[in-house]
């Protein structure tokens, strides 16, 4: 865990041997000064050895490497997005990304950080905010949440590594409160509109209709759906979440690479599974199969893409553990009892807030220490 | 410290030691009510009536209130003026009322009044207290204003109910909510520490 | 000198003039507010109850009920029901028929729903024709054996109301605040 | 008008004031707490920064401490002489020797002049650095001009200089002595604003290995205790140090180091020297010339 959680500022491999720090004013002056004296001359050498602190190992492992790694499991989802709904996802990703890119660059300049546009972090962020809109969602609202989620989901914390919450999921629930009809209009991808493996209540289905999510189907209606559609993503929804096979693609290459820790998809899509298990088992008629929960709506795209960000994970395995089963819980709680369908989005900022406060519980007992006693 | 100028005194409320943007009280009716212009106006209108007829009973009742029961004191002056201010609310604008709701009441305990009749109006003259009351309460409304506009242009579109957006702008709706106003409060606050950094260096 | 008595007579001074000061103001006030919360309630019972010539005011078992005469023949019943939204406590007005088989008209008195969204219930800005469509379906509507919603489809039986897409909460939330009051308030006025 | 309900209302009401206001009068009686009256007086003339500079928690805390007698009256280090002159007079003491006092770094050493022992990576703090075996410099008593007393300085007085060193300016100073305790090679030293003469080394090494380790180092060479007419000046564990009691600032012991590791400010010289050599706003005067 350790060696990928490496913030940047100690990640870098290439820092400039000639940095003595960005809190006084510019050396620049240090090196065109004439020297003073021969001595001072003598004792300074071109090849010097580096003092720093441990842990002197390098991995190599990057931000961008990690970055562009993500992206690269996120593309089996994207591209078959882009094959169920059309240009329209195209569109609302490129100006996702592109925003992101953008909003990254402004902050970068007008806080005069180094600019790190080239990290990839930012088009990760559009990416995943994209693929948590519906496909027709208005261009300039995909921009607006992009550069909320980039300026105040990362930036104002001081850049990434030092966010609180995940960047994407803070643009997407601006957006959610913004703009509360548009995000939650659906249309439905290409084939569904043909009807093929599609059985829901849609007989005048035309091209580019509106429809319910699965899960908004079910609360408001109660009308299920099959499985078999969730798997291979014939259904209405975010551009990213219908279906559940490309995006496992995806997250289980991020698991062998060991980018995503398996700890919190595993705890998250199993807490819901045993949860709304016991409570389908409770009453089947009232409560919906847990298989349908765990498919439906972007409960694998939230496990295993955004619930694992390392920026807004705990660190520690226990810390891992409550992290996944307190996002399951939250999710079931919201889909079976609160106002809204879906409840991802807010169940992982739910638990990103607590992260802290697990890193600091579930610190593991260094070598040596001695229990503190309690109660004098 | 020096004696400030007459000007100087009322200056003071409208930056340098603006009740919201620096010194951060009475955030209360600051984010709640500042959904639409008007609120905003309203609000910061009638803290500042409370805010001025206060200083001036205060500055005059300086020497006679005994330190022990000051607050006490303040507080029935402070209250009697909220409850003026309300019940004229009330009775002639009652749409503003209706939509301000609890926050004109609790002007009584809003930090910024009793925190200048505690820190400035009992130890100065009612001059000065008028022109500190005036400049802060100034600052409030303006602060206020601001806030609510920006609030309302975003969230509604409009801008004392005049439609302001092209017609099909997508409101915000995140601004009229909760949310909207620690983000615009927050920005705001962030505006103007930068404009005091840079304006110190 | 002990400041004992100042500190007395200091303060009761100022809690007596402000106590005679703010009934000053009361007397001069309280005729307006009355008068506007007045204004405001005929206006909500005259647009639940229209055509009416005489309202008469009974209170029982914690409901006012507003009753609508038209030469002296009791055409209808108003009376004010509150209950939980979305986000919010809405409170309506709510006009029936003597027997309350039926509603006759319907109003919301306050509501903060979320905007855009719940707010539908009272106005729709996307339905340029009629932004009340959703509280006029409520006019006329049978009240027996219950309300019921439906969602996007028309309405096929005489006590049902089609839901607001998006804001299906807010549109339950309606019903079955109706659908409990309308209960309760038949057991208060005796009716079956 | 209703004169009853007026009536009422005020009857109430002032019933009520006169309820609590006997209320409050009994509980001023029976639970007053004498406090010293000089607490207020003394509390209004101290400038109220609570920085905590005097070691006391906040002003409050240091105004109930003079009147303890636990401090001195000249303890509070932002109000300076004025200050202390007042809380002197409520107090009725005289105060001794109360000369304002401004830090000075006690190393020259900054990247022109010292030899390195490496590249440092790694946090960008003092004490982060020297945790690392001492950051870039080789010399294990000098600055290390990562700037943590620049950061700890309340009152923006420290900027480190393009030669990363600390520069004090001495109009913004006020001995609050928070970059004493913040520096982990203890480099910044309280010192009257009227001393002339210092030795800016903290070198403990003998003289041969500190000649390579820094050009403005104190090599031990005892040119200065020789040259000394007041025997103020004496070289103890391989570092020059002057005994302020006896010294008279005359600047003898400067002329004659050979690293030019003892400075004597020069009044009128100052001003030019800096604006001219360093290009700082307000710098402390650089050494001999």
């Amino acid at each position: 865990m350790t060696e990928e959680k490496r913030s940047p500022q100690s990640g870098g491999e290439t820092r400039p041997a000639e940095d003595p720090g960005k809190t006084a004013p510019a050396p620049a002056a240090e090196t065109e000064k004439p020297k003073k004296n021969l001595r001072s001359r003598l004792f300074r050498s071109e090849r010097m050895t580096i003092v720093e602190p441990a842990p002197h190992a390098k991995g190599k492992n990057s931000v961008p490497r990690i970055m562009y790694t993500v992206i690269l499991a996120l593309l089996p989802a994207v591209v078959l997005s882009l094959f169920l709904f059309g240009t329209r996802a195209m569109i609302t990703i490129m100006v996702a990304v592109f925003a992101a890119m953008v909003a990254e660059y402004a902050s970068n300049r007008i806080m005069k950080s180094t600019v790190s546009v080239d990290d990839g972090s930012a088009i990760l962020t559009g990416l995943l905010l994209a693929l948590t809109l519906p496909p027709g969602f208005p261009i300039a609202g995909t921009a607006l949440g992009a550069v909320v989620a980039i300026v105040f989901g990362k930036q104002v914390f001081g850049g990434l590594g030092a966010n609180i919450f995940n960047p994407a999921l803070i643009g997407r629930a601006f957006l959610q409160a913004s703009f509360p009809v548009k995000i939650t209009t659906w249309s439905m991808p290409a084939f569904a509109a043909k009807g093929v493996y599609f059985d829901m209540a849609t007989k005048n289905a035309v091209d580019g209709i509106s429809g319910a999510t699965p899960l908004g189907l079910l609360k408001f209606e109660h009308i299920g759906t099959q499985l078999k559609p969730l798997l291979f993503g014939n259904i209405g929804g975010c551009i990213g979440e219908t279906s559940a096979i490309a995006l496992l693609i995806g997250g289980i290459l991020l698991l062998i690479l060991k980018y995503a820790d398996w700890r919190i998809p595993l705890s998250y899509i199993g807490t819901v599974f045993v949860f709304s298990g016991a409570l389908w088992l409770i009453n089947p008629e009232l409560y919906p199969n847990p298989l349908f929960m765990v498919l439906s709506g972007g409960l694998i795209l939230g496990a295993f893409f955004m619930a694992t960000d390392m920026v807004t994970s705990p660190v520690t395995p226990l810390g891992t553990w409550i992290y996944g089963i307190g996002m399951g819980i939250v999710l079931v709680i919201i889909r079976i009892w609160g106002g809204l369908p879906e409840g991802v989005m807010y169940s992982i900022l739910f638990m990103n807030g607590l992260v802290p406060l697990l890193n600091r519980w579930t610190r593991p007992k260094y070598f040596g220490e001695i229990q503190e006693e309690k109660k004098k | 410290m020096k004696q400030k100028t007459a000007i100087q005194e009322f200056l003071k409320g409208l930056w340098d030691e603006n009740p919201v943007l620096v010194s951060l009280l009475g955030l209360c009716p600051t984010l709640a009510v500042t959904v639409s212009a008007i609120n905003g106006l309203a609000m910061g209108l009638a803290a500042t009536f409370v805010l001025l007829c206060s200083a001036f009973l205060v500055s005059l009742l300086r020497k006679v209130i005994p330190n022990q029961v000051r607050i006490a004191a303040y507080i029935v002056i402070i209250a009697t003026f909220v409850t003026i201010a309300d019940r004229f609310l009330a009775a002639f604008t009652p749409d503003i009322s209706k939509a301000l709701g609890p926050f004109i009441p609790l002007i009584i305990v809003n930090c910024i009044i009793l925190g200048r009749m505690e820190a400035f109006a009992s130890k100065n003259g009612i001059g000065r207290s008028l022109l500190d009351a005036l400049g802060m309460g100034a600052g409030f409304t303006l602060t206020l204003l601001v806030l609510s506009s920006i609030r309302e242009i975003l969230g509604s579109g409009t801008w004392f109910g005049l439609q302001l957006m092209w017609p099909f702008y997508a409101a915000w709706k995140v601004m009229v909510l909760p949310p909207g106003a620690f983000l615009t409060l927050g920005c705001m606050i962030a505006a103007a520490n930068w404009i005091n950094t840079r304006r110190r260096s | 000198m002990s400041n004992t008595p100042k500190i007395i007579i200091v303060l009761t001074l100022i809690t007596l003039i402000s106590g005679a000061v703010l009934a000053l103001l009361d007397s001069y006030t309280r005729p307006k507010i009355d008068n506007y919360r007045k204004i405001q309630e005929n206006q909500a019972i005259a647009e639940v109850l229209p055509e009416n010539d005489r309202i008469n005011e009974v209170a029982k078992d914690g409901y006012v009920f507003y009753e609508a005469y038209r030469k002296h023949e009791l055409v209808g019943v108003a009376f004010q029901v509150s209950g939980g939204g979305y986000q919010s406590e809405l409170v309506l007005m709510l006009g029936l028929s003597p027997d309350f088989s039926r509603i006759i008209g319907l109003k919301i008195l306050s509501q903060v729903e979320t905007p855009g969204l719940g707010t539908k219930i009272e106005k729709d800005e996307s339905n340029k024709e009629d932004p009340g469509w959703f509280i006029n379906q409520f006019k006329d509507l049978r009240t027996l054996p219950s309300i019921s919603y439906v969602k996007n489809a028309s309405p096929s039986r005489d006590t049902e109301i089609q839901a607001i897409s998006g804001a299906t909460v807010s549109s339950k939330a309606i019903v079955d605040i109706l659908n409990t009051h309308i209960k309760k308030a038949k057991a208060a006025r005796g009716i079956e | 008008m209703d004169l009853q309900s007026i009536l009422i209302a005020a009857g109430s009401m002032g019933g009520l004031g006169l309820f609590f206001a006997a209320g409050l009068a009994i509980a001023n009686k029976k639970l007053q707490v004498e406090e010293d009256p000089r607490v207020t007086r003394i509390m209004e003339v101290i400038p109220g920064a609570n920085c905590g500079g005097c070691g006391f928690p906040g002003c409050a805390g240091f105004a109930d401490a003079v009147v303890k007698g636990k401090a001195k009256a000249d303890g509070c280090p932002v109000g300076g002489a004025d200050v202390a002159a007042k809380i002197a007079a409520i107090m009725g003491v005289e105060i001794s020797g109360g000369e304002r006092r401004v830090a000075r770094c006690m190393c020259q050493g900054g990247l022109e002049e010292i030899a390195y022992q490496g590249e440092y990576l790694g946090a960008l703090s003092c004490i982060a650095a020297t945790l690392v075996s001492g950051g870039k410099k080789l010399c294990e008593f000098g600055c290390l001009g990562l700037g943590d007393c620049a950061a700890a300085c309340p009152f923006d007085a420290i900027k480190i200089s393009a030669n990363r060193l600390p520069v004090v300016d001495n109009d913004k100073c006020t001995g609050c002595g928070k970059c004493v305790d913040v520096c982990p090679r203890d480099l910044m030293h309280l010192h009257p604003i009227s001393y002339k003469v210092r030795v800016l080394c903290q070198n403990h090494d003998p003289g041969r290995y500190a000649t390579k380790v820094c050009t403005r180092s104190c090599i031990a060479c005892g040119l200065c205790e020789k040259k000394c007419p007041f025997d103020a000046i004496h070289v103890i564990d391989n570092l020059a140090v002057i005994d302020y009691e006896k010294c008279k600032h005359c600047g003898l012991c400067a002329t004659v180091c050979p690293n030019q590791a003892i400075e004597h400010i020069r009044k009128k010289k100052i001003v030019k020297e800096d604006a001219a050599a360093a290009g700082e706003k307000t710098a402390v005067s650089a050494a001999q010339p």
